[in-house]
């Protein structure tokens, strides 16, 4: 077993980030994750990997100094919250057009706008289908816990590089900033060698010149660049990962990810208790989303509840995969406002189960 | 004699560096932006450091340039070309890192990368390429358009009252602690070309020696922004750009070598 | 076993501190923790509170609206959070400063002097520990050893001096906690 | 004695006939070819092949770096 | 009749905007939408409406620029392209969360990244969706047709003022590009007075100050702000706009907006000639999105199929709106491909007509 | 003489001016930016120009401003408001327009916006509030922190070889054509305050008259960031602030009245 | 009455513009029109076509990849156009620089010395007006008349005095153009 | 003559304590309260009231504004 600690989630994913070798992380202040960047400074990782941690001008001098290490191969990561990560969606689009793999973290807080430093799952869309311009998806991880913050710092790179692609973790305010016993992972090495077949770490007499761009000016081999981009978004299913909660004989499904999902475990014990046959399915990977077992799950269940802490996102690809079987409702409170159990088991019987 | 006699390789003065690819340049006709890409690669191969240099390539006329320098390049978003080259130089301290950037690029929505990299010191190459024009997205007004100067978003000839004035940048990061070598150059004449290369064979021995920023502006012309011919556009940038962006260096081993506020007021 | 705590007070009293240990006491006691602060501007307001969850399985929600046990170090978190502990749950507060005492019946309510001891004994950085020993006292969740040991992994080496004196103040906290008012059921 | 010779050689195909080369030639060897290329391009040539010193200025000017040098004492 | 010109799509923005008495445009160049600044700085709107032009020193710096100017009460207005469009993302985020009007143009081109400047329409979900951080719609415009371009102006500005939202018109580079007929508008009056209940333009002594701004600390009442927000969302599907071609006894439907319905149009006709039961519904706004019109065509056709220039994006909505009632397909070329009529009657007959 | 018979309405020497709202001000116990607020109501008081004045919140402890001053105001995006401000100005150019921003807002993040609102000399006034920290966010490195400044992303000091140079950025738009009016006060001190409202006035002053963009540095402490007491953190200002950032007019109606380079260098 | 055309050729020969006129002419005689041209680097590149259409009815797709009637003023353009003509089309072609003509057999081809001719009229600026006086002769899709009224409202006053010389370049065209093979059918 | 007298009067419960008034007046005349007010801040008074001169620095200096300042010629 690995050590133990107790950590804020933002600090369980610097400390994952060192001990799983990532090579650098550019980054700029932004409540509520600042502890990330503050956190790897206090380590001096130079010292402990030699991983490379600066503080950059800004939310979009960092995500391209992402896009420039990541082009030579090496894991790199930041991490920023809502209106930072929008001011990355140029460079976001930039790396998956130009298919590096990188990590980036968005602590999720309420908006739209300057909003308001409290949690929220407002982002959802944005992760999912591409706020920057252009077809191209994310990987997006969900951790519910301070434990899977520090996991999916690993697991987000090695998806990061098994695509070539983008990997965001999309977290929020209330798992970033709460305290939770952590397993931390052994160190692992950072990687020496370089596949050569697309890095640019200089051209080397044995092998052609390596060009990191997304540009191409002939529509022809720009179209044949997003079918290419397309098949690899759809093979990404290999990858989905969820999981359920009493969803054997459930009559009715809540479908929550991240935070929700926690508060949304605490109401299907509450329902079980009260006799009710409620289960939980919670999607681990939004992008690729977990639509099969979704749709099977509409087979067997009288209705479904998405929950979520906006205004109806997720919902709408909970809709896609039912594809209208059987009903699918929205309960979410928007904006920084966190619903309790309670609020989750009203919502229950007002929408879900109000048919019956 | 014959020119056939002469024409021999032992008789070889000056050709085509190898370290630029086969492919034309898709520059216009006299466009001093394949004199300077030349230039770099001579000096990329005089110094032998192919296998150590990358490369990051701008948004604006040069956004190919990867396809002619041989070398490992990285193409970089609109104005974010330093903020790249710091990515790469911080996982990469013992390599060669050039950005090739023009003056939309640099010194218009990349202001704050141009200037927090200066300032941090990276120990990187800038090659400015002012030719006083957006050249790519046919011929709009720059920050370094100069006063009364026309461009097809000032038809009418840039008016500093209502568009700014033309930004002098290389004169303020010379200014910032982080920079080691500020020059300003042109390739339109022979003597021109060769100060350039030499300008940027100090820049990358700057680099060797992780002293900080080394930061080249080059004057240039674009004749198809500024609508002339290009022997015509290179007389007009010696009457009209050069008083307002002089030639020489600024600053050299850190030290400030020119009186910058008299080029700058 | 599963206890869900708010601890709620000024921000200066070391509040999340207090419920850092009793966290990292569970974990010493292999049991699942979570520890949810308050946070941001809300706290340059001076409040400060967090809520605790102790269990023998996965925690599920790290956010409640109602709880076990609160303990509770200013009015205004008084206020907030008197309604929201469970019928025939816990109430501890320190009743320095205290306009409104606690009303509810149906809880118990737990008196400790904790400010007033704590000047005492001179020594207000141990203030929480006396709290928190009062609530040990009445609800032993933890066992004061694994809290000593929580101690000692979560502070740096050179803190450890300080904690001789924060278990004798736990002690003492468990030595002058009151009972208030027995729920009325 | 030391006087130099020179010759210059023009890639055709890729000369985009901008007569940089031309203006800068201190010896006037160079003019533009009457004839275009595949490009459309009036192309360099050397109009007086012996007036060139082989100085080289036309070709580190050349903006497509088409034109190769050659250098003999006379 | 108005006058009559033969316009580009962007200089038809442009000239439009003069007419529609908008009182600034702050833009950056960015090829397929250059014309709109380059037209507006050729017609000295100064001397014309007193029309205030800038070009900025980004698209960042213009979309703020929008933002101060828009909180005036003024008409304002900026254009970009796909990946000037993304760096504005966090500054519409703002403009909807202080809920300013304006109007922003996308004369979508091929990406991701860098990409291509040909037409393209892969930036559907960025604009519909929300590609910026937290819960906020665009009222979205999708013009057709060089005429559309100029009318959208004065039309997007008139509902960018109804609802206090930006109001993006989701063009392309085949719109902004190509040259049709258009009949202009006559010269509006700019406007003089201003909804003092909200504006900035210097507190007078009648009224308390106005305060634009997104930020709410209280999470309560950044909720209330998201749910009134949610619900002025809501409200405008009152404004949904769309267009039916041959819909009446349509066996078959095709789903397509701006340039590909136009491209639909002529395979409708096509199919039309070879006995085919072929219709086109167009969307015109497509957020609002006119889910009730495909609600409803999906009780009478036999499949959809939605044609778009990208991956699939648009399918999705066309997919919540028909619920599973009938299949529904997606057709398209991305990256700046443009798909022929041809093309598109070759997809209908694998795709939408294959099964029967 | 009894204190009752001095404290009458006729012997009103200095009160709060009613340009600041009821609200009680969001920042720490001897916060500058209190002070600065109620100066800058002040001169809006004492000009008489409510009416016409809209100020811009940055994001920043001063991001409810708005709160605080009885005026007009809009917030802006981190780093934007200069962009904000030229929007409303280019709209609504006989209103006095202002924006109010941090070291962070105004040098890191903003720098582009800074700069080129400078540049194009526009008629706004911005008041600078250089901390040498980022207050808001909880104490961590500025563009401006000093060489060896701890703060909680530099809490081993600020490092200058890894994390870039304290940015004088003020030196910067000094040197710009845009700029008429540039100086860098204090508020620490009685004296300071003065001159620091008199430097406010000017700048209003120079906006009425349309001459360009005036700018005002004011070098004040964040003793949470610091970690210091209020009055410890004023003295340490004064101790270590000011020698990089000394106090003073750097261009008065647009002419340069100061050695920057010495500054600078 | 629907005409889809494609003009192709170099960047330099006018092929933009002569779709422009034709598009207004079209405007003129209350056409509907639609003018989409290549644009982009792809310019740079030296080639330059514009689809161009006038029809009675609303214009449909302003792309497409089949023409009535194809233009085509170098060989690039041949190559790349020649079969994108409908069957029973038309194919109109200036034979200077062309070294490979036309093949296909079920289209009406046209020859036109355009360029050879402008030269001799000693105004290669007037060489797409020839081009345009040739197509019009063989479908006249748009009267002359109408032509000129769209140069009127086109042109700056200032370029109003070369109407004329456009107006004879526009004759000139409709005299010189020859039909090089009838279409087979 | 000439010899001012002042007097100052502090919003108790608006002061935050900070002591920026006390350690700026030239006269000595401000201390901190041993009491706190609703928020917890000792707030400032005049100590020594017959040394003020009304010279305005301490409220001036106030970031709170809380100060307000009268004077009479003694
Ligand atoms: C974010 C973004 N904005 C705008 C553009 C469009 N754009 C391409 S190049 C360019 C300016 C090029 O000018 P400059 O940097 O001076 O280079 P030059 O072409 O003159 O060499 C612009 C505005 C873009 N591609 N991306
Ligand atoms: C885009 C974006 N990035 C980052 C932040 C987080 N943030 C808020 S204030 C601030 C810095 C404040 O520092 P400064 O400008 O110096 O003002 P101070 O608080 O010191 O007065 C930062 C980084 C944000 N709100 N938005
Ligand atoms: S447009 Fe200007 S800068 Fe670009 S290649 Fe042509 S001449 Fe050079
Ligand atoms: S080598 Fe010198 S002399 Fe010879 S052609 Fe070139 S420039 Fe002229
Ligand atoms: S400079 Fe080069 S490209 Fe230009 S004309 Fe001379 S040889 Fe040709
Ligand atoms: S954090 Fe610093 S700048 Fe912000 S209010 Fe407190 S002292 Fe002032
Ligand atoms: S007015 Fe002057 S003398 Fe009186 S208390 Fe204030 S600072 Fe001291
Ligand atoms: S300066 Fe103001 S807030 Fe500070 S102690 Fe004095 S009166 Fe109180
Ligand atoms: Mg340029
Ligand atoms: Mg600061």
């Amino acid at each position: 077993m690995g050590e133990l600690r107790l950590m804020k989630g933002n600090e369980a994913v610097a400390e994952a980030a060192i001990r799983a070798g990532v090579d650098a992380y550019f980054g700029y202040p932004i409540t509520p994750q600042s502890e990330v960047l503050e956190y790897l400074m206090l380590q001096k990782p130079e010292e402990r990997t030699g991983m490379v941690v600066l503080q950059a001008e800004s939310e979009i001098a960092a995500i391209n100094m992402v896009y420039g290490a990541a082009g030579t191969g090496k894991k790199v990561m930041t991490s920023s919250s809502s209106p930072g990560i929008s001011l990355k969606m140029e460079g976001i689009s930039y790396i998956a057009g130009a298919e590096l793999p990188c990590l980036i973290l968005n602590v999720v807080r309420g908006g739209p706008g300057l909003g308001t430093i409290q949690p929220s799952q407002a982002d959802y869309f944005q992760a999912t289908k591409g706020g920057g311009h252009g077809d191209y998806r994310l990987v997006v991880l969900a951790p519910a816990s301070v434990q899977e913050m520090a996991d999916f710092v690993d697991k987000g790179m090695e998806l990061a590089f098994k695509y070539r692609n983008p990997v965001m973790i999309l977290s929020d305010g209330l798992i970033g900033q709460m305290m939770e016993k952590v397993e931390l992972p052994d160190q692992k090495e950072r990687v020496k060698e370089f596949d050569q077949s697309w890095v640019i770490t200089g051209k080397t007499k044995d092998r052609e010149r390596n060009i990191i761009t997304s540009l191409n000016l002939d529509p022809d081999k720009q179209y044949q660049h997003n079918m290419r981009l397309k098949e690899k978004y759809d093979s990404m299913s290999d990858d989905v990962m969820y999981e359920t909660f009493d969803c054997e004989d459930a009559e009715f499904l809540l479908v929550a990810y991240g935070s929700s999902s926690r508060i949304c475990q605490k109401a299907v014990d509450e329902a079980r208790s009260r006799g009710k046959k409620l289960g939980l399915l919670r999607p681990i990977t939004l992008f690729p989303f977990p639509d099969a077992i979704i749709s099977k799950l509409a087979r067997q269940v009288k209705g479904i509840l998405s929950v979520e802490l906006n205004t109806g996102q997720m919902v709408e690809d909970v809709m896609l995969a039912v594809n209208g079987r059987v009903p699918v409702y929205h309960y979410g409170t928007p904006g920084g406002k966190i619903f309790s159990p309670d609020d989750v088991l009203k919502a229950i019987d007002e929408k879900l189960m109000g048919g019956y | 004699m014959d020119i056939k006699e002469i024409i021999k390789p032992e008789n070889l003065v000056h050709q085509r560096t190898s370290l630029m690819t086969d492919a034309t340049l898709s520059y216009c006709p006299g466009c001093g932006h394949g004199t300077v890409h030349h230039l770099v690669m001579e000096v990329v191969e005089e110094m032998e450091i192919q296998e150590q240099t990358i490369g990051i390539a701008p948004v604006g006329c040069s956004v190919l340039a990867y396809d002619f320098m041989d070398i490992d390049m990285s193409q970089a978003a609109h104005g974010r070309a330093p903020a790249v080259a710091t990515g790469i130089k911080r996982l990469w301290p013992d390599k060669f890192v050039f950005t090739y950037q023009g003056d939309g690029d640099l010194a218009a929505i990349g202001t704050a990368e141009t200037i927090h990299a200066c300032n941090r010191g990276e120990d990187i190459t800038i090659i400015f390429i002012n030719n006083g024009i957006y050249g790519m997205t046919g011929g709009q007004m720059a920050p370094t358009t100069l006063e009364g100067m026309k461009s097809s978003t000032s038809p009418y000839g840039r008016d500093l009252q209502s568009m700014g004035h033309p930004l002098k940048i290389t004169e303020l990061v010379a200014q910032l602690p982080g920079t080691n070598f500020v020059t300003r150059q042109a390739v339109h004449k022979p003597g021109n070309v060769r100060k350039t290369k030499k300008a940027i064979r100090k820049a990358f021995e700057v680099q060797r020696e992780k002293k900080g920023m080394s930061f080249i502006e080059i004057v240039s012309n674009c004749n198809s922004g500024w609508k002339m011919s290009p022997n015509e556009s290179n007389v007009w940038m010696e009457e009209h750009m050069f008083p307002s962006y002089p030639l020489g260096d600024m600053k050299v081993d850190g030290k400030i070598v020119k009186d910058l506020m008299k080029d700058l007021v | 076993m599963t206890e869900e705590i708010i601890i709620a007070g000024f921000g200066g009293q070391g509040v999340l501190s207090m419920g850092k240990i009793l966290a990292y006491s569970g974990i010493m006691q292999e049991q699942e923790v979570s520890w949810m602060p308050s946070y941001g501007p809300e706290m340059r307001g001076g409040t400060a509170n967090v809520t605790v969850i102790l269990s023998d399985e996965r925690v599920s929600s790290p956010v409640l609206h109602s709880y076990d046990t609160a303990i509770i170090l200013n009015q205004q978190s008084l206020d907030k959070f008197e309604e929201a502990v469970k019928p025939g749950g816990l109430l501890l507060y320190d009743p320095n400063g205290i306009t409104r005492h606690p009303e509810r019946d149906d809880i118990r309510v737990f008196k400790i002097e904790a400010a007033a001891e704590a000047a005492k004994m001179s020594s207000t950085k141990t203030f929480n520990m006396i709290v928190l020993g009062a609530y040990l006292k009445i609800n032993p969740v933890v066992d004061v050893e694994n809290v000593i040991k929580g101690l000692k992994s979560s502070l740096p080496e050179r803190h450890h001096h300080l904690i001789p004196a924060n278990e004798q103040a736990i002690h003492r906290g468990m030595e002058i906690v009151k009972e208030a008012r027995l729920a009325a059921s | 004695m030391g006087k130099m010779r020179g010759a210059i050689v023009v890639d055709n195909e890729r000369c985009k006939g901008c007569e940089v080369c031309m203006v800068n030639c201190p010896a006037d060897t160079i003019a533009m070819a009457s004839e275009v290329n595949g490009k459309g391009y009036h192309y360099a040539y050397m109009e007086k092949p012996e007036t060139c010193t082989g100085c080289a200025n036309c070709s580190i000017v050349c903006p497509d770096g088409v034109i190769t040098v050659y250098r003999v004492k006379a």
